[in-house]
């Protein structure tokens, strides 16, 4: 048990520590691991609903998006930084319970397709509400350095979410949400108050993306339903749980981790390489494919849904160190 | 609103959506069969628009082709696209347990959606990032009214397919056999139905449909490497809203969305793009399982 | 004679003009064993799954103790004392056995507060029983058939039921595994648990059965002892008229 | 993509070794991404460096794609004159470039911005394209004391509040189409108007502020509508149009999905006004339809003339590979070239707030007078796009006012 707490631990205490450092480019790095959190929470929370009881819930970003909005508008009402985040968060709650019901009547792909069409919809009700956000003139908030702040504050969501995800798993509750996940019928059967489980599962899930929702418009100052509504934004998430592996405490961090990493660490890099090769008689230069990161990043979601279904965290050698190091947290 | 009014708006959201039901016929086909519900069928759709297009463009100096000759050069490709992108992608995925499977096409799906569009993204680099041909057919005048002939073209030819897809659900064995797959996936597999066929084919015929509609979208608007995923779940809608696999739904969910489109394009512009999402998820409130689903 | 369990009165059910139970009435005697038989399509595991909720009936009553359950959803019938196997076995294949026994605890019966320590005896208990000792850990997916079996015995008695249905429970099992479990039955039958269980294997419901209810073509044809109905004419014509 | 200056093409320009290579990808993902790959010290400065991000991927690659060459060329122009003379100095500095691709998104450019103040250390930002995603990366140079020249970035929501670090070359968004009202004005002819934007930030102020200028030259706005961004089917509202009858029909809408659809259905439903004006008609615009752009107005951001000026300004996009009209921002380019060259002569230094005064301050004029470039109290520039008239599938441009006149025909619903 001391082992499964130390490495998660040291990572917090390094991740606290770390603003702390004298360096240019702190900012920077601390911007990227904002990116990663973000993905993080996301991921994990989307993982609530989808990887622990099954439910694909394409429609998973709106819970941002309401928190992202209701969080500016709350905050250009005056209503100050701390009852503005708690409140979109709220706001996201809310629009949770008002669709858990009609939407859980929906099963597999179409619970999933009814919640991808939701993303829209909400999307245009958005940009149609514009007394109330701004309409596509986005929406606007006091402007500041918030780098610091936002650091601290999202990697506390991400801790947050990360308990919580962990505790669901260990409770009666998450033992619930996994039968469901199994059979929803035979979880009935066997008494399980299918409906009640599902309405408190989505709350759970809705509640970190609008606190995050929250944090990224304070940081951005100035959004649009592009931004938080995006088809990009509302898939990648989902793709990262699946492929560090849905269903596991760790596996959405790993794919969080993964992609996030990719793209900095890489394609950033690549980019500003200039190394020129003859091809067939061209001047072609290597550094302009590090463009195809997209591609890259698809392939990267391609091979994993074909061959590994439960995700990184579940090819044997990586779980096997996983549980070497007790991160393997027990899904059966 | 006077009466060649109506009739006007009442002709374009036909028309308009025919053509929506062509492409949603293909995702409701694939996702009838296979059970995989197909992310990347927008992409298709851009692609086909393309191919249409660099064959326009590229004939275009040499001699003058109808682009609607090109849309049935080309769905012969996409065809054989469709086999080969189910062999390689789908195919691996049909043994697997109902959530994971939903999960896995999900991920596959969306991925080579993500590589079809980066790659036409990158390509166009090169070139233009729209993509449309100058055709032009001067339009049928009644009184008031106009009928674009290219859209009378598409929706005749669009009629054609439907028509041609029906006898061949009804009246060809391998039609049959993709209706007995779509009803009944283990019944068929019982009955001796090469089940791995007919994935194969209804993903090919899918492919071809989007493929179609995307030449359409050239001749008749345009396409660009980000149009793919927004397209995809607007057909999604259409078949959701239908009841997954069933084709007369599918028809009627795509005029439904094009002429709710066509009124709100009149008196409310700013709302028309709602309607496919909105008729989505009040249907799914309303009838769980779509309009015509089982 | 006591009153009885449970008696279906006058169940019918249709599916989309077809009638799968037309008027079916028996009734079950608290701390017997009732036998289901009846040919293929006779509609035997329709009843069993308006017993446990999965539909509604288009006619009639289920009256439970006291209680008319007819309508009620799963979760309602289950906590209220009836269980249930599947005729293919539906164990939860991802989750560990011991977890597939837990949810039958901690959800299939009214207002028990385990405790931790409890609570892992009695799974313990129960696995041992059903003769899953030792495989607690084991992914359900990972037993072989006969163990998905007792598993899903097990995960039924978790539920404390008073009314169990086993839904051909020994069809497909060897000889030697057919006795074992017969055993089982028996055991269960001795705690005190009322059992209705459908089964093809005739040696097993004569051999087991305090009461046989017939089926055919949705409608009770005979209901007696066993010897009773063996030497029914009805059945008779029934089980030929299916076999030809 | 990073391009670079003539100095920096001898180290670079060399085949990189297959080995060095892979030692640099490995170093990158070993996570050394954070350390520049050539550190320039806080020292004695030896380059000017500016920084920006241009949109090479995703939806505006389209309309900027080239200009990441375009800001090659002109770099490397002043790099071959020796660079850019600092007289508090007394240093002749040559200019280095730093270009990241912001792939369309404000928290991808915010992230960009931010490296490019704190890792590559830049002295000046190029600002990048559309409002939102300008105002994302403002907040880097707010935070680092950087000057901003924001390019492309002029609608008013970014003006609200005084901000020292920025400035744009661009008039405020609802005044971009004040030449071609004024042109319709003076042609004469023309009464009743219909306008379309796409729904979205800066087209819907262009077409709010087309339609007012139109009331006060007297004319009438007799449809005006907003459609959202995922359009690709008009008729309806085409139909609507038709009804009200406009001389005029503007329709505002950046690509894609584009205003093709629009074109090619209107052209098709008959709606034949007696002028169509196109707010951004690029190449596939006007391949799309053909004969039918035939005399279609629209606007660009540069006019046909021969002082020195625009001589410079069509080798640029000469040497860049494209014709000025085929890109058309191109002009709001040159601008922002000459205005950043100006505020560095003129602050003599690379103190950011000299430069950053100096931006400010500037006043001086381009295309023989034709404009005066300067800085309003807001930050505002002076920019507006020239009318146009496409003729033989090319705009020509119809400025001076005068000339435009005569050039201009009425295109009289000829599709």
């Amino acid at each position: 048990m001391n082992k499964a707490f130390l490495f998660p631990l040291v990572v917090v205490g390094l991740l606290l520590a770390f603003p702390l450092i004298e360096m240019d480019a702190r900012d920077y790095i601390l911007l990227i691991l904002f990116t990663l959190f973000l993905n993080i929470v996301l991921a994990q929370s989307y993982d609530i609903v989808g990887g622990q009881m099954g439910y694909v819930n394409l429609g998973h970003i709106v819970f941002f998006a309401i928190g992202a909005y209701a969080f500016g508008i709350f905050l250009n009402a005056q209503l100050g930084f701390v009852l503005s985040l708690i409140g979109g968060a709220g706001a996201s709650v809310v629009f949770a319970a008002l669709i858990s019901y009609p939407f859980f009547r929906l099963r597999g792909a179409y619970f999933s397709l009814a919640a991808f069409g939701l993303v829209k919809l909400m999307e245009y009700v958005t940009i149609n509400m514009g007394a109330l956000t701004g309409g596509s003139n986005g929406l606007k908030i006091e402007a500041g350095d918030r780098v610091v702040p936002i650091f601290y504050l999202s990697l506390a969501v991400v801790v947050a979410v990360v308990i919580c995800s962990w505790l669901i798993g260990r409770s009666q509750l998450g033992l619930a949400m996994k039968t469901i996940r199994e059979d929803e019928e035979v979880a009935r059967d066997f008494g399980v108050p299918v409906l009640k489980i599902k309405v408190q599962a989505l709350l759970i899930s809705s509640f970190f993306p609008g606190l995050m929702g929250g944090l990224y418009t304070w940081q951005l100052q100035f959004i649009d339903t592009d931004q938080v509504f995006g088809l990009k934004i509302a898939l990648t998430p989902i793709a990262m749980a699946m492929l560090g592996g849905s269903g596991l405490l760790i596996g959405p961090i790993i794919g969080a981790v993964f992609l996030v990493g990719v793209e900095e660490l890489i394609w950033t890099q690549l980019a500003q390489v200039h190394w020129t090769v003859t091809l067939l008689g061209y001047e072609v230069d290597i550094g302009q494919f590090a463009h195809l990161r997209g591609a890259i990043l698809g392939l990267i979601i391609v091979l994993v849904g074909l061959f590994m279904p439960g995700g990184f965290a579940r090819l044997p050698p990586v779980e096997r160190m996983l549980t070497r190091a007790g991160l393997m947290t027990e899904d059966k | 609103m006077e009466f060649t009014t109506l009739v006007q708006v009442i002709i374009n959201g036909v028309l308009l959506g025919g053509v929506y039901a062509l492409a949603a016929f293909g995702l409701s086909l694939i996702f009838g069969v296979s059970g995989v519900l197909n992310l990347a069928h927008g992409e298709f759709l851009m692609v086909g628009g393309m191919a249409v297009f660099l064959l326009f463009d590229a004939l275009q100096n040499v001699w003058y082709v109808n682009p609607f000759i090109l849309v049935a050069v080309v769905a012969p490709l996409f065809f054989l696209v469709g086999l080969v992108f189910e062999k390689a992608l789908i195919q691996p995925l049909t043994q697997r347990k109902e959530h994971v499977r939903l999960a896995s096409a999900v991920l596959v799906t969306l991925g080579a959606a993500l590589v079809i569009e980066d790659v036409a993204d990158f390509a166009s680099r090169g070139s233009q990032y729209e993509k449309s041909v100058d055709f032009f057919i001067p339009s049928l005048v009644i009184g008031e009214i106009y009928l674009e002939t290219n859209k009378l073209v598409m929706f005749g030819l669009v009629l054609i397919l439907i028509v041609a897809l029906f006898i061949f659900l009804r009246f060809t064995y391998v039609g049959l056999a993709v209706q007995a797959v779509t009803q009944n996936r283990r019944g068929a597999l019982l009955v001796g139905v090469n089940t791995t066929r007919i994935n194969a084919i209804a993903f090919g015929i899918g492919t071809a449909l989007a493929a179609v509609a995307g030449g359409f979208e050239v001749i008749n608007s345009m396409v660009a490497p980000n149009i793919g995923l927004p397209l995809t779940l607007k057909y999604l809608c259409i078949v959701v809203m239908g009841g997954l696999g069933s084709f007369l739904g599918v028809a009627l969910g795509g005029v439904i969305i094009g002429l709710g489109e066509s009124f709100l394009g009149f008196f409310y512009p700013a709302w028309s793009q709602t309607v496919a999402y909105l008729l989505l998820v009040t249907v799914l409130l309303i009838r769980p399982k779509g309009l015509f689903g089982k | 004679m006591s009153a009885p369990l449970m008696s279906v009165r006058a169940l019918t059910v249709n599916f989309s003009g077809l009638r799968a139970l037309d008027r079916v009435s028996f009734s079950v005697n608290p701390g017997k064993i009732t036998g289901i038989i009846g040919p293929n399509g006779a509609g035997k595991t329709t009843l069993f799954n308006v017993i446990a909720g999965h539909y509604r009936p288009s006619g009639g009553q289920i009256i439970f103790g006291e209680r008319n359950i007819t309508g009620w959803k799963s979760d309602r019938v289950c906590r209220l004392g009836i269980s249930r196997t599947y005729q293919h076995v539906r164990p939860f294949l991802g989750l560990s056995v011991y977890n597939n026994v837990k949810v039958g605890f901690l959800y299939g019966h009214q207002a028990v507060n385990w405790k931790q320590k409890e609570l892992s005896q009695e799974i313990a208990s129960m696995l041992e029983f059903v003769g899953l000792e030792g495989l607690g850990e084991k992914r359900a997916e990972e037993l072989i058939p006969l163990n998905r079996k007792r598993l899903e015995v097990a995960r039924a008695l978790a539920t404390h039921p008073r009314l169990l249905l086993l839904d051909e429970l020994i069809a497909g099992l060897t000889p030697t595994e057919t006795l074992s479990m017969m055993e089982t039955i028996r055991q269960i039958n001795a705690k005190g648990i009322t059992v209705l269980m459908i089964e093809h294997v005739m040696k097993a419901v004569m051999g087991l059965s305090d009461k046989v209810v017939v089926l055919h073509h949705g409608e009770v044809i005979a209901e007696g002892s066993p010897a009773q109905v063996a030497g029914d004419q009805a059945v008779i014509d029934a089980y030929l008229g299916a076999q030809h | 993509m990073s391009t670079r200056n003539q100095n920096d093409t001898h180290q670079f320009g060399e085949i990189i070794t297959r080995r060095k290579f892979i030692t640099l990808a490995s170093a990158a993902a070993a996570g050394m991404a954070v350390i520049p790959l050539g550190g320039s010290a806080m020292a004695a400065k030896t380059e000017i460096v500016i920084g920006a991000t241009l949109s090479q991927s995703g939806r505006f690659q389209g309309i900027i794609r080239p200009f990441g060459k375009l800001l090659q060329v002109w770099a490397d122009g002043i790099n071959a004159k020796g660079g850019i003379y600092l007289h508090k100095i007394n240093k002749t500095l040559p200019i280095r470039l730093v270009i990241y691709d912001d792939q369309s998104s404000p928290p991808t450019a915010l992230k960009f911005y931010e490296r490019l103040a704190a890792v590559d250390k830049v002295d000046f930002f190029m600002g990048p394209f559309t409002s939102f995603i300008t105002n994302a990366a403002l907040q880097a140079a707010v935070k680092h004391k950087r000057p901003m020249f924001m390019v492309e970035a002029n609608d008013s929501a970014m003006f609200e509040k005084p901000n020292r670090w920025r400035a744009t070359g661009l008039s405020p968004a609802k005044t971009e189409y004040t030449r071609v009202v004024q042109l319709l004005a003076k042609k004469g002819g023309v009464k009743t108007f219909a306008l379309l934007s796409r729904d979205s930030l800066h087209e819907n102020q262009a077409m709010e502020g087309f339609g007012e200028m139109v009331k006060k030259a007297g004319m009438e706005v007799v449809y005006q509508k907003i459609a959202p961004k995922d359009t690709r089917d008009f008729s309806s509202i085409i139909l609507a149009m038709k009804q009200s009858k406009p001389d005029v029909v503007f329709i505002e809408w950046i690509p894609p999905p584009g205003n093709i659809g629009f074109l090619k259905q209107a052209r098709g439903l008959g709606l034949n006004p007696k002028d169509v004006v196109v707010g951004h008609a690029p190449v596939p615009v006007i391949k799309a339809l053909g004969r039918s752009m035939e005399n279609v107005l629209s606007a660009l951001y540069f006019f046909e003339g021969d002082s020195p000026h625009h001589r410079e300004f069509f080798a640029m996009c000469k040497k860049a590979g494209f014709e000025p009209w085929q890109y058309s921002e191109a002009g709001i380019r040159y601008v922002t070239f000459k205005r950043i060259e100006e505020a560095l002569v003129t602050a003599g230094s690379l103190e950011p707030e000299e430069v950053r005064r100096a931006m400010w301050q500037s006043n001086f004029s381009l295309y023989n007078g034709d404009i005066r470039i300067k800085t309003d109290k807001k930050g505002y520039g002076t920019l507006h796009p020239w009318p146009s008239q496409i003729k033989n599938g090319k705009p020509v441009s119809l400025w001076p006012l005068s000339k435009g006149v005569e050039i201009f025909e009425h295109k009289n619903g000829q599709w």
